[in-house]
């Protein structure tokens, strides 16, 4: 299985460039290991760099969301960016464009973060 | 090719994650035959992906031994997918609405909201003896997305 | 992903060539899931077109209301297909050697020979009541190609 | 469908470049069509350039055969150049790689044709 996180910092922020497709039994598992990686590594700062993501379904949004959850349950902060337009609908029918922090590029998200 | 129907296809997939690809290949070639364009495609691929996963996870829960059915059928303008499994059945009248507040951050429960949204019209039928789920989606392709 | 059955894997097509390319991008699939090299599937896939465009043809004649069957099976390094079909069977034992001096100009005769050549064992099947014929391919994809 | 044939001149040799597929319901008809159009217009020389073809069936061997005895039967003379491996591969199993007459290029094939 190709795995479609990847981990780089900028400054104190921890960015993960999301790559391919975030769906059940593909991609979903390696976010939540990534981001849960770097909680435990003590981040309070994560970005995801969405840029590179083609597909996402139901499973890779509630992986979205719960790693969204996590990360405010242990006082850090994760913000989106760079969602392609079709990933963009995808968050905004279910309402969620408005629960997680969006970005249009990443130095905006990174921007007094 | 005749206008009236074109490319039926029914794929019988073991209940494997992986094989939701195959079904996504096999909707890529109906597609191109029928003059389904790229967009559109996504859109109607996205159902189709949630319908697949459902029928393996919750129908089937992964047992590999265990088959799911997916037919393509375009009749006109309208491509018609049905889901089949061999799963418990289940209420879909009774499945909780994801945009209600209370359900926004639940890591879950947004497959068939996804289903209906990208399609015309989403039906779910139990089998006979209440064994099995068979989805029915249907979408008029020439039409724009939702 | 266990070792002794990966991928199985069933489409039942209606007899349309285009629909081809549909057991192409199964197998395409089906490859990507087992280890099969680009290669390999070249040859394969080179078999694999034969047996449909066979059940279609000679099988099926065309008739898009008869299905072709097409499985996939994994076990260890073999890939086994099998390609079904409706028609009215046939003698395999009787074909035409395509390689005779005779044949050599013939445009037609090379299909079945292919499929032998390119896989390791090629074996035909007719169905109870003389209907329908059952191709079985079995290839092992981790030795070298023919 | 693509037409995946094209023709074109060099001095008196039309060639024919065929591209992707030759297979049952898709390329097989367009170059039988192809040559024998080129012949019904007086061709005596006829250069099928393969480079660009990616999957020959059986169906298209048997229509490069017969493209051969037509061409042959109207005294016109029909050369293969450019063959990918895989093509050539499939010609050599079926012993048909010495009934053509087959030129690893263009340049070599249009010498003394
Ligand atoms: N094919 C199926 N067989 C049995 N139950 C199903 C099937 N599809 C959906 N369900 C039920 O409907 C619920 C909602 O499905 P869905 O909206 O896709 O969200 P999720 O799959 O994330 O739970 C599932 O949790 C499951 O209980
Ligand atoms: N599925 C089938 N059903 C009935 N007859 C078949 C089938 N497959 C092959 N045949 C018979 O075997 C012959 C040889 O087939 P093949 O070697 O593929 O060459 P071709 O298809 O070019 O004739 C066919 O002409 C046909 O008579």
């Amino acid at each position: 299985m190709n795995k479609n996180v990847t981990v780089r910092d900028a400054g104190d922020v921890k960015v993960l460039d999301l790559k391919g497709k975030i769906t059940i039994g593909a991609g979903d598992l390696h976010m939540r290991e990534a981001i849960h990686q770097t909680l435990a590594g003590g981040a309070k700062k994560i970005l995801i760099n969405m840029k590179e993501v083609t597909t996402i379904d139901s499973t890779g949004v509630g992986e979205l969301v719960g790693c969204y959850t996590t990360a405010t349950n242990k006082g850090a902060k994760l913000r989106l960016a760079n969602l392609p337009e079709k990933i963009n609908d995808v968050l905004t029918v279910t309402q969620l464009i408005t629960v997680f922090d969006v970005y249009t590029s990443e130095a905006e998200a990174l921007e007094g973060f | 090719m005749t206008e009236s129907s074109r490319s039926p296809v029914v794929l019988w997939l073991s209940s494997r994650y992986e094989n939701i690809e195959l079904a996504m290949a096999a909707l890529e070639e109906v597609s191109r035959n029928s003059g389904i364009e790229n967009d559109m495609e996504h859109w109607i691929g996205m159902a189709l992906r949630e319908a697949v996963a459902n029928a393996i996870k919750h129908g089937n829960r992964q047992d590999p031994e265990k088959r799911v059915m997916v037919s393509f059928d375009v009749k006109g303008d309208d491509i018609t997918i049905r889901v089949g499994d061999e799963g418990p059945g289940f209420d879909s009248g009774s499945v909780a609405d994801p945009l209600a507040p209370e359900n926004q951050l639940r890591p879950s429960g947004r497959g068939i909201f996804y289903m209906k949204t990208f399609m015309d019209l989403v039906t779910f039928q139990n089998g006979d003896g209440g064994g099995g789920t068979i989805v029915t989606m249907t979408k008029n392709f020439k039409n724009k997305k939702p």
